[in-house]
């Protein structure tokens, strides 16, 4: 279970990610994160995995109290949560297969169940035969299923996906996709940060949209409603893509001020 | 969980790293090796100055001149009592007729003053006695005066506790350029394992986000500091073997008067100093740097 | 113009990224280039920008044969395009100005130009009130946008750009698409990497689709056939996923056997 | 195009890159600093060394003996001559009365013998003549020698020729030792610039793709290595002075024989040395290192 509440976010740059995020997700959930660039999607998720601690409020994951644990628990926690990060965080001097195998590791698996498993998801990605290589010598898509076979690998309690698809055709997407679902079935909590709005549309499922560090909209089936940022974008080439910006408070993310008016 | 199947793995990533970071791993070597051989080829230098001062000091000799009224036969019987004295090296008979040969050996050009006192030496019989350690120099003077037999004694203690202080400050001096240099390789080895470690910071907080603890990421730069540690000491000791014996056989070695110190009389306490200093600079050093990239 | 002539391209680990390209874009096109993840598509930005000399064949980029210029020159070819990697490769130390004004610094412009310009650039991705912080003080979507701006900085006479939109909201996505068909419009060549068939669609240009090293469609208007891929790929949970793996082939790059066949 | 934009921007960013480079700058600076101070240090050690033995070559004096046909006014008169021979450093006149004391004190216990002898001297008039340059003792010998009046010489010529040889072997053993401290310093510095220029091959990779020349890339981490360079050198010449003068202040200086070497008679060799060690070392180590990741 994740609870966010009241979480404010604001980084030593000045930038205020988060302004007052309440969301709550139960167990056995899929729940699809959108929101535009900048909007706060991967602060909330270095929130849960405790790689940040909120500025202010409470975050509760998995029945830990990030705000309150010792640091000696953190790993703890992280261990019941699978992470694709949006930059994947592969260790460069390690192969393919030890990216994934140090997951099992450091919780203590046997070789056997080691050898076994990361065969097993690495199939799953498509990249068994990619084991020996190292992450510099993979494709940008490639890659980004290493660190989807890495988080599947423990199957955790918990998934959290940012952008897991970014880097992948759309037939990969869609397979990554029901996979997640379809682990999801099976009784893990799901959480996908996304942008791709076909890939949403294509599953009945629960979307939390945000946008400049606060939740705009909440509710099940479909992508937020794209006309709602319509007004917002002209056609580019003229003159200010962006009219919002304010150059003069340049610690602000973007257009936190429209939606605290 | 299962301890074994981690060691195995920590020990198996601990000699791989040392292979994945190799430039990292040469540096970490090279320095500690050379660090400990240049303060080692130091204390071999200091060892042979101090030593040599010492064995200045054996110059600086006790004269006992014997009582007249004691046979020629009794004065050589002394001889092992003298030898019995506590700090005593050497002692040398100069009987009257020896005595008055190196009295004109002395004399030089005017030599010739005492001639004909041949046959009417009016010399005494006279022990030349050495000291061990110049330190106790005074104490062994004494008890040379109060041999039963011993007459007077002619002892050069200004010279000597003048070559005592030179051999204290030199001693200071000496220990504390060695201590310098001791702290100035500390740092230096320190600062190529901070910059070695330094690559490693990504790697060690992608361990950490993905749920790896403090223990499980440090185990195997343990593993991989130890056997670097142990290496460059190693390579150390054999180097400084062959300098040590290349130091004897020099330039230094073709002065007689020079006591130089032979690396091979030092075997043991050079082992152990070199395994300790790098065991504790190389994996404490490599601990603490990835200390700082574990707060993640 | 970029001229690929049966060009080959196999990477040191083995993999035979490219099987024999024959790829002619002209002055002024706009082309997408599409593919499954792993088809070589980053492989082929590789060989035009001279990051890579190709196995066999003959690259001929804006008048420099790759194979056969000099060290010295590649720096002048490099100036001659914008390249947005998949990786975004920004400068890790400098702020996001300083990365987009280097791109400047490096063909002599004068401060005055560059205080402009870059100003303005950052001012298209919407990225002005960024200028200051440092790359990994930024969300995923706003370091693609650094890479953009830099791409564009110089007016390039080809620009390329590589997933662009990877990692951006499908309002940014679609803004930035028609900011490089506007460029393109004025004469610049592009060339886009993109696996966004619903924004590939929504433009009627030429795509080339590649497959296993291999070009298997290059046509005006539309995605690849999305069907002719379908039935390589089953349900994920069900066994294997990609029947056509092939990991006692360790180094081949996937599907190439298909392709070939 | 615009080499004079590219200069304030070659400038800024070498300048820059210091701070953004903090640990590796410190890294670097501190080791380039530590290796020449620790050279330095040596180089000062061994001079003061080689000092002293020339210093006790002047115990080695000449004992010239006056003709005893001259009268005790014109033996004293040679005083003049003597001083006015080639490497003589000082002359002591040591007249007949003075001969026959110091002989009395020489003969210790034995003076008795010389009793009697003061109202018949049959000593001669004898100047002690020390020589600058052990190196030219035997010259001097002869010249002393050849002077008119002097009857007769004596010179420790084997003790001299000893010591001589002892300073040419410490000379040439202390230079061996400073130049293999040199190169251990050499290595120790560019292995500290490799480890910290390592931490960009990706800065300069990106660079390299997006169009810069290898000039444009080297022209600010030249500046940089330039500075940090200097500033090494500098704070080492700094480090050094007080050093030095810590040692002729120290232990040593109490040792009244010792010739102790002051750093203030080298200021400008040893800043000379130190900058264009740092400057050659420093500039040329990173701009090599970098070299081999500007191939992209
Ligand atoms: N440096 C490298 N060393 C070895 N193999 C490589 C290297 N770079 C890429 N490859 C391999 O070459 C093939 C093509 O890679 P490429 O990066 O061109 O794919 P791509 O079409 O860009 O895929 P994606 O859409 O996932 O980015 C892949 O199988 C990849 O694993
Ligand atoms: N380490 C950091 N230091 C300072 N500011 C940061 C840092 N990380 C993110 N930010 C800022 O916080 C805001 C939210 O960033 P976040 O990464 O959460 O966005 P996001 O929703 O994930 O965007 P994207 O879809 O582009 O990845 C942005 O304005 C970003 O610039
Ligand atoms: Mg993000
Ligand atoms: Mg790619």
């Amino acid at each position: 279970m994740i609870h966010l509440s009241d979480v404010y976010q604001s980084y030593a740059t000045g930038t205020r990610a988060l302004q007052g995020i309440n969301l709550r997700i139960e167990d056995g959930e899929f729940v699809f994160l959108v929101g535009p660039s900048g909007s706060g999607k991967s602060t909330i998720i270095k929130l849960i995995i405790a790689e940040l601690l909120p500025t202010a409020g409470r975050v509760t994951v998995n029945g830990y109290n990030t705000t309150k644990m010792r640091a000696s628990e953190v790993p703890y926690l992280r261990r019941t949560i699978g992470v694709v990060f949006q930059d994947f965080r592969l260790i460069e001097k390690k192969t393919v297969y030890e990216n994934v195998a140090f997951a099992m590791r450091i919780v203590g698996a046997s070789p056997q169940e080691i050898r076994n498993r990361v065969a097993y998801v690495l199939d799953l990605v498509g990249l068994a035969h990619k084991a020996r290589r190292k992450p510099t010598e993979l494709s940008g898509g490639e890659q980004q299923r290493v660190s989807i076979a890495r988080a599947l690998v423990n199957n955790p309690s918990l998934i959290i996906a940012d952008e897991p698809t970014g880097n992948l055709d759309p037939d990969r997407s869609l397979e990554i996709m029901m996979l997640l679902e379809h682990i999801n079935s099976l009784g893990t909590t799901v959480l996908v940060v996304t942008h791709e709005k076909e890939l949403v549309n294509q599953f009945n499922q629960r979307v939390v949209a945000i946008d400049g560090g606060l939740i705009v909209s909440d509710r099940t089936g479909g992508y937020y409603q794209y006309e709602q940022y319509e007004n917002r974008y002209k056609h580019p080439g003229e003159s200010t893509p962006e009219p919002t910006e304010q150059p003069e408070q340049p610690e602000q993310p973007e257009q936190s001020d429209e939606q605290q008016a | 969980m299962n301890n074994r199947h981690n060691f195995a793995y920590f020990f198996r990533e601990g000699v791989q790293g040392i292979f994945t970071h190799g430039f990292m791993s040469f540096a970490s070597v090279s320095v500690i090796t050379t660090c400990l051989v240049l303060t080692g080829t130091v204390v071999l230098l200091m060892l042979t100055l101090t030593g040599t001062i010492d064995e200045l000091g054996s110059v600086g000799d006790i004269r006992a001149y014997v009582d007249e009224t004691l046979s020629d036969e009794n004065a050589a019987a002394l001889e092992t009592t003298l030898r019995a004295i506590d700090n005593v090296s050497g002692v040398d008979f100069i009987d009257r007729a020896r005595g008055l040969n190196e009295l004109k050996e002395q004399l030089g050009e005017n030599s010739t003053l005492l001639d004909g006192l041949e046959n009417d030496n009016p010399l005494r019989n006279c022990y030349r006695v050495w000291v061990t350690d110049i330190g106790d120099y005074q104490d062994t003077v004494l008890a040379v005066e109060n041999t039963r037999g011993i007459a007077q004694v002619y002892a050069s203690v200004d010279a000597v506790s003048e070559l005592q202080r030179l051999r204290n400050i030199l001693g200071v001096a000496s220990l504390t350029f060695v201590i310098m240099l001791g702290m100035v390789s500390i740092f230096l080895i320190s600062n190529t394992i901070k910059l070695a470690t330094f690559d490693r910071r990504e790697e060690i907080g992608i361990m950490k986000i993905i749920g790896a603890t403090d223990g499980f990421v440090r185990a195997p730069f343990f593993i991989e500091s130890l056997i670097l540690s142990v290496t460059a000491a190693v390579i150390a000791f054999v180097l400084q073997w062959i300098i040590g014996d290349a130091i004897v056989e020099s330039a230094l070695s073709s002065l007689t008067f020079m006591k130089v110190a032979s690396f091979r009389d030092f075997l043991l306490p050079y082992l152990g100093a070199f395994v300790g200093t790098a065991l504790i600079i190389g994996v404490l050093g490599s601990l603490l740097s990835i200390r700082k990239f574990l707060r993640v």
